[in-house]
């Protein structure tokens, strides 16, 4: 009902770290404004999210929330729902090619490019491996991306020396310990930054340098402000990470799925082309947290001070 | 006494066991749901959700019966999922002869894995193992990694169109009655052989009981938009493979060959001939998975069909087949699917927490064989 | 103060005490899924005593010692066992064998990856501090053990699926002597020895009954039970028929007991026309598995005469079923063999093309390489010829029925049911089952490894019965045979194999077992003679 | 004739072939990577990489040799490494008491494992596949899906921690004295028992070629910055593991029960207890592997372990392992485990491209077990 409508939200995830934070800020913000939320996850497989977008839509939901785990997989089930009459929205990763009806993220390719600036920052010079996302996963390419953006002129001036890249199976920490320990053998431990995609997978640098009494000595990048990664970043073994405000992203994108079952007009900040349309869109602005601005995620209430052991 | 006669019933007929699992699980959701679980248009998602694994599972059960596992399977679909897409997409070709051309080269690289199993004698389980990262990384580098799409709306429609309710119930009513003449031919030729015969009211009871059944589900489904053309597809598979399994030679090989290789082996049936066709086979229903894959989500992805091999095997399992070879049904392995979907969609419309799905899931599974274990229709397992 | 026994737990001190029985088996009764395979069977024996049970295949004599020996707990049949007179409640194995109860099942129950010296043992360790195994000390009595059944050259610490069927027997029996033993149950112990090993064995018996153990002798050779029981039983269809001394029984007089009819000759020889030549193997030589420097069978040639009925004979190990397997194409290892079948020369490389050729194989190891547990009984004995029952790939049910149930009537297989499991049959009637099958093809050449192992004297009459037939219309069978009498009994030639090697021919015209035994162990003593 | 013999040599000695796969593997990459692959550090790093595998696979070799699989390591790894963080981290708990927690954890819920095998008699695939949910479920819910960092730091030197090299030097001193009184003493037992013995040469050759193994072996890793404490565990369980299987009872009662479980039955073994043990003994490797992967990484991430099961159980099956249950060895298990580090290892030096890594991977795997059947050594699988 357009008083208290019913939100579907199709997390890729729940396994993982941040989608959890989404989901209980989402479903705080939603009660508020007197709507229901039906919460699914995937667990990282595109099949049984399709499956699952198809029982919430037979369950006539009013809207439906999605983050894709594959953003070009879901055409025809979102097909489907607009045919039911509901609205769609993208939620931090964009689907493509599909019919939605409004997209709220950071922009990745400008964390990717912070990921970048803050090794380079740190370690202006001298060899860099790449540590990527995972291969399956499309932002991790959209990471990549913006990566390479900053660092390429980098490149190109002789500065910057790429000694090696790999993906990251499933963004396991224990495989990019391995890929970490592999790396410092090959270049004889001869590096001097490691532009890690995310948290999780930093600390699987870190650990490695550990091995080596490194931590601390190299650059590392890394994104989401897990409590582990905010904790190293104080410590000073990572160099940054990026904080995006999750909370914000999670009850903007509330306000904005009731708006949307209201029939009411959000207000959008710029219009993204997914290949089927120019979607309207929020997006939000990622912060580069390093040791000095460390502080910002207990202001924001994202932790507490004693859980940063400050 | 009761008490064994309900069990001997269950024995003889192994389906009631499992059919009976079903009906507590969708009466248990039925309840929870508030009455949303039984109802056609969930109903229709459910089959609909069940028709890849069911696919893989139609396969599977015959490599399990052979004595023998594949673990490929997932990354198979998704490399003959992306050869779909690949030639559709990429190569402009038309629908038919791409999907032509991948039947072919997933009964290739299935008859490719089983000569690797029978002639070069290296055990099924590593040949999976290899072909789970292998086909993963071809596809993979074949497809740079990226999801290929939008697929032609012909290849779409193969996935989420609908056979229309009138043709369905024509079909519906072909397949009974040919039952019917069936029955009826196989009587009227024992009688003439001389040979005994069961009871007649139990046939008629078992043509009645069918009967019902195709009607109600019929019915059901036009109730929604008629039967969803994935789940026609795994029904005329079922029909074929129970065929194969109880009325051909080959069939009776199958489960000769998983019953006791060397005895059969002596009986003068080419072994490794028999296992080589299984894994065709079993090939061939990848590519089907996969084509319907692709269909279903409009796109080739570089990730479909990751952990397929687990729900398709779980399927077999939870169906009676046996884990040493030489026993199990078709029909068995479709009914674990629909458990699996069932639980899968069930948890979900109770909104139960992500973790909790995962762990009751895990001891529903676990339960549902036991009690199959305790009725005693699972022995050899 | 309960005794040692009561305090296990198993033996309840219900009953009397005194009895000059070692156990009563008093009115079992054991079902299996409605089917009654024993009907109030009542057994006794006295301590030193050894009680010869015969009957039929599938009258339930492993059944009756199955429940004896704890294998069916208890509680899964009816009736009562006293054992020393108190109520034996064996829950498992291990119960049965707390009490002295020892058992040698008619199937071999062997472990093919452990050792022999393991296998010996397998339950009953000899350990040192706890749980670590004393191999030494398992050796050294695996040796003696083996010494005792004198089988020579046995390596206790190598796996035992190197060797056969016939020395897998005798580890057999070294298993159950290594227990200590009040009553040994024999099931078939015999069915895979020779003569001079089953010698042996019926010796042992007669030392332990001196020191007082008990046994229960299961055996088709009947002339083994009139040597060495003091006593009979006989059983049929699960009912207790007689119970009386040895001595006042003759092997003819057990026989109608058993068969519930007369049967005159066992050996029902009938006049069959030897014709010209129809097969031949030149040169078969097998190189053992696991050695490939050792033969098995050494460039064996032999010819086969059309009706003719072609025995085998020799020593366990010898080489004779290497020899047959070699020549159906299904010898594991390496070998080589030129065949001609009616002057033309044929390929065989897999059982498969023998077949198609006209040659078929009833395996030796029943078990292993003749049966399909799960499937049918109906489904086995048609496995090896569905086509001929099937048009375009599709299997006529009917007509394959039909087949079936012929089949099962000619030879007269017990079952309940054609679409029976054939792992619930008895090991005879399996036997049969197994026969039928390899028939089924109409082969020229019949080749049947150890054809009536654990078949009741009744069918071994239905059997050969069904062999003269076959040669009578022309087809040729060659038969590998341990049992002397019925080497000398049926086959029209005689074959003598000893370590690989042919060691004797012999035209069946007064030939003697002496004759053969000695061409066996000795090539030199016989003069083999080109018939 | 030359080559029979070599052939021989397989057989009777498979550990042969094996070190002949990992030495071709290295000789390999060492050239491919331009001398990196084969130096003290690097080959550090590859013993450490393969530790947690290893410790899976050891339990997992009694599980496979005992007839049965078990699924849910990957889930319980993930489990019992999630509990050791969360009571270190949140609860406060020393490192010791919170590993010796776990261990019993584990020990219990293997157990558990084993008792829905063995005496619910549901199979174990099943069991193992509802515990791979079950688990991972719980441990999802226990952290609330958060990875708990960061660990003590004496936990950590578990994980990252070297043996002092001085130490190492006299453990592996002891090590190969023990070896030469126990050769001596079985000579003399044998001699005075009047039992057959091997030649004497035979057994010096042995004894002089393991001491020069483990001379090269510690005087590398010293070059390094000594035995990294995992690897020395893991060196630990292979003795205690190899021990259990070829000398104790219990050890022989599991080849027994894979080998034929009916006549280990009917020769008065607890069948069904010896299952349970092993189970149990599976949890406890879990609980092992869990630590020790929190040790490493610092953190207790709830989807550790994730995969866990396919490395462990294709590490037996490289390692020579049957299928079918009833053979197998614990170094094999762990040579195998070595295959699969030097293969992702030296790709990864090599810094090949991530679909041509599975590719790859896939393939030599089949390819090595392939070897191992045609070199003789792996009949039974
Ligand atoms: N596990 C079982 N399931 C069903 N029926 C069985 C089973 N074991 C035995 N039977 C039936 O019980 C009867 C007795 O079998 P049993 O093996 O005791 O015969 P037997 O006297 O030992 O015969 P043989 O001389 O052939 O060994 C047979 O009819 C057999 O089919
Ligand atoms: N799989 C095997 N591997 C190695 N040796 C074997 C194998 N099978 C049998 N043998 C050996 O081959 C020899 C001959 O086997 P077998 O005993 O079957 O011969 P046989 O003459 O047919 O005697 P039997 O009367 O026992 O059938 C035996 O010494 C046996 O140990
Ligand atoms: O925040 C990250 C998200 O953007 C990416 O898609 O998956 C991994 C997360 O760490
Ligand atoms: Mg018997
Ligand atoms: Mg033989």
């Amino acid at each position: 009902s357009k008083e208290a409508p019913v939100i579907g939200f199709s997390i890729d995830d729940l396994r993982v770290e941040r989608w959890t934070r989404d989901r209980d800020y989402f479903i705080a913000a939603a009660k508020a404004k007197g709507a229901t939320v039906k919460v699914s996850s995937a667990d990282g497989n595109e099949a049984k999210q399709q499956s699952q977008i198809e029982n919430l839509i037979a369950q006539k939901v009013d809207v439906l929330v999605i983050v894709p785990f594959n953003a070009k997989t879901l055409t025809n089930v979102i097909a489907q729902a607009q045919k039911a009459g509901i609205k769609v929205i993208s939620y931090d990763r964009l689907i493509l090619g599909a019919d939605v009806d409004a997209y709220i993220s950071f922009d990745n390719e400008k964390v990717g490019e912070m990921q970048a600036q803050g090794v380079v920052n740190a370690a202006p010079k001298g060899n860099y491996f790449l540590l990527g996302g995972a291969p399956t996963d499309n932002n991790a390419k959209i990471l990549r991306q913006g990566q390479m953006k900053v660092l390429q002129p980098l490149i190109d001036k002789g500065d910057i020396k790429i000694v090696g890249q790999q993906w990251t199976n499933e963004w396991l920490a224990a495989n990019a310990l391995k890929i970490v320990e592999n790396a410092l053998t090959a270049n004889k431990n001869n590096i001097q930054g490691i532009v890690a995609s995310n948290d999780g997978t930093a600390g699987g640098a870190i650990q490695a340098l550990e091995g080596q009494k490194l931590a601390g000595k190299v650059a590392v990048s890394g994104q989401d402000a897990d409590l582990a990664g905010v904790k190293r970043v104080i410590a000073g073994t990572q160099t940054m990470t990026v904080y995006k405000p999750i909370k914000q992203i999670a009850t903007d994108a509330a306000e904005l799925s009731v708006q949307l079952a209201k029939g009411e007009t959000p207000k959008y900040t710029s219009k993204l082309n997914n290949g089927k349309k120019d979607v309207d869109t929020i997006l939000l602005t990622p912060t580069l947290l390093t040791k000095a601005n460390a502080d910002v995620v207990v202001k924001d209430g994202f932790y507490t001070k004693a859980q940063l052991g400050l | 006494m009761q008490a064994q006669q309900v069990q001997q019933l269950f024995v003889r007929y192994k389906i009631l066991a499992l059919l009976l699992a079903v009906a507590v699980i969708w009466l248990f959701f039925h309840i929870k749901t508030n009455g949303i679980f039984v109802t056609p248009n969930n109903l229709s998602n459910l089959f609909r959700q069940m028709a890849i694994t069911g696919m893989l599972a139609c396969g599977m059960v015959f490599v399990i019966i052979a004595g023998e596992i594949d673990l490929s399977i997932g990354s198979m679909l998704g490399l003959l999922g992306g050869v779909v897409a690949i030639l559709a997409v990429n190569h402009g070709w038309g629908t038919w002869s791409a999907i032509g051309v991948v039947l072919l080269l997933g009964l290739a690289i299935g008859a490719f894995n089983g000569f690797v199993v029978t002639k070069m004698r290296v055990p099924s389980f590593i040949v999976g193992l290899g072909g789970m990262l292998a086909f993963r990384g071809l596809v993979l580098y074949l497809t740079d990694s990226q999801t290929i799409a939008p697929v032609p709306d012909d290849l779409v429609a193969l996935g989420q169109g609908f056979v229309p309710p009138r043709l369905s119930i024509y079909i519906g009513g072909l397949i009974f009655l040919a039952l019917v003449a069936l029955t009826a031919r196989r009587r009227v030729r024992r009688a003439k052989l001389g040979l005994q015969q069961g009871a007649l009211w139990i046939d008629v009871a078992k043509v009645v009981a069918i009967g019902v059944f195709i009607g109600a589900f019929v019915h059901m489904l036009n109730d929604a938009d008629g039967i969803p053309i994935p789940v026609m597809i795994l029904l005329a598979l079922l029909a074929v493979f129970s065929y194969i399994a109880t009325q051909t030679v080959f069939g009776r090989h199958i489960y000769a060959v998983g019953g006791n290789m060397e005895a059969t082996r002596l009986s003068g049936v080419n072994v490794a001939g028999v296992k080589l066709a299984v894994f065709a086979i079993m090939g061939l229903m990848c590519a089907f998975a996969g084509i319907i894959t692709v269909a279903r989500t409009g796109s080739g992805s570089p990730s479909a069909g990751t952990g397929g091999e687990l729900d398709a095997i779980s399927a077999c399992f939870i169906g009676g087949t046996s884990m040493r070879g030489g026993s199990g049904t078709v029909y068995g392995a479709l009914i674990g699917a629909l458990v699996m979907a069932s639980l899968d969609s069930g948890m979900q419309l109770m909104d139960v927490d992500n973790s909790w799905q995962m762990i009751i899931k895990g001891v529903i599974l676990v339960l549902a064989v036991w009690v199959d274990v305790l009725s005693g229709s699972n022995r050899n397992a | 103060m309960g005794n040692p026994a009561g305090e296990a737990g198993f033996l309840h001190d219900e009953g009397v005490g005194v009895s000059e029985y070692l156990f009563e088996m008093r009115d079992i009764v054991k079902e299996f899924s409605g089917v009654r395979a024993l009907n109030g069977i009542n057994l006794a024996v006295r301590p030193g005593e050894c009680v010869g049970l015969c009957g039929e295949n599938g009258a339930g004599k492993s059944t009756l010692m199955k429940v004896l020996s704890g294998v069916y707990p208890y509680g899964t049949w009816e009736g009562e066992i006293l054992w020393d007179g108190k109520p034996l409640h064996a829950y498992s194995v291990r119960d049965s064998e707390k009490a002295g109860i020892v058992i040698i099942h008619q199937e071999l129950m062997l472990v093919p990856q452990l050792s022999v010296a393991e296998n010996i043992f397998l339950g009953n360790e000899i350990r040192k501090f706890g749980g670590l195994m004393d191999y030494d000390a398992m050796y050294a009595k695996a040796d003696a053990l083996l010494a005792r059944l004198k089988l020579k050259g046995v390596n206790v610490a190598a796996p035992v699926s190197n060797y056969g069927g016939g020395y897998q027997q005798l580890f057999e029996i070294a298993k159950a002597l290594a227990k200590n033993a009040r009553l040994l149950i024999l099931d078939e112990p015999s069915s895979s020895l020779t003569s001079s090993e089953t010698d042996t064995l019926l010796s042992i018996i007669e030392d332990l009954k001196r020191e007082g153990v008990a046994c229960v002798y299961i055996s088709h050779k009947l002339e083994e039970v009139a040597r060495v029981c003091d006593t009979v039983t006989v059983i049929r269809d699960g009912k207790h028929i007689l119970t009386k001394p040895m001595s006042e029984m003759t092997t003819h007089s057990i026989i109608t007991a058993m068969v519930g009819r007369e049967i005159d000759n066992l050996f029902p020889k009938s006049e069959h026309h030897v014709g010209e030549v129809i097969f031949e193997a030149r040169h078969v030589t097998c190189w053992d598995v696991a050695n490939p420097n050792r033969k098995r069978v050494d460039d064996v040639s032999f010819e086969l005469r059309r009706g003719e009925i072609l025995g085998i004979a020799g020593l366990v190990g010898a080489g004779r079923t290497e020899l047959v397997s070699a020549i159906f194409g299904a010898y594991p290892g390496r070998s080589t063999a030129e065949l001609v079948l009616e002057g033309k020369p044929i390929k065989v490389t897999s059982p498969q093309q023998a077949i198609r050729a006209g040659l078929s194989l009833v395996p030796e190891d029943r078990k292993r390489q003749g049966i399909v547990p799960l499937l049918g009984v109906g489904d086995n004995i048609t496995l090896a010829t569905l086509q001929h029952y099937s048009h375009a790939g599709r299997i006529d049910r009917a007509a394959e029925l039909q087949t079936v149930e012929a089949e099962i009537k000619r030879l007269r297989v017990k079952t309940a049911s054609p679409e029976l499991a054939i792992a619930g049959l008895s090991g005879g009637n399996q036997q049969k089952a197994v026969l039928t099958k390899m028939l089924l093809p109409n082969p020229k050449v019949l080749i049947l490894d150890e054809p009536t192992r654990g078949v009741d004297v009744g069918s071994k009459f239905d059997i050969y019965t069904l062999m003269f037939e076959l040669a009578a219309k022309g087809v040729s069978i060659i038969m590998v045979s341990s049992e002397m009498p019925e080497v000398l009994g049926v086959s029209d030639r005689v074959l003598v194999m000893g370590e690989g090697k042919l060691k004797g021919n012999f035209p069946n015209v007064g030939l003697t077992q002496e004759q053969v035994l000695a061409a066996a162990i000795d090539s030199a003593a016989a003069t083999p003679n080109a018939a």
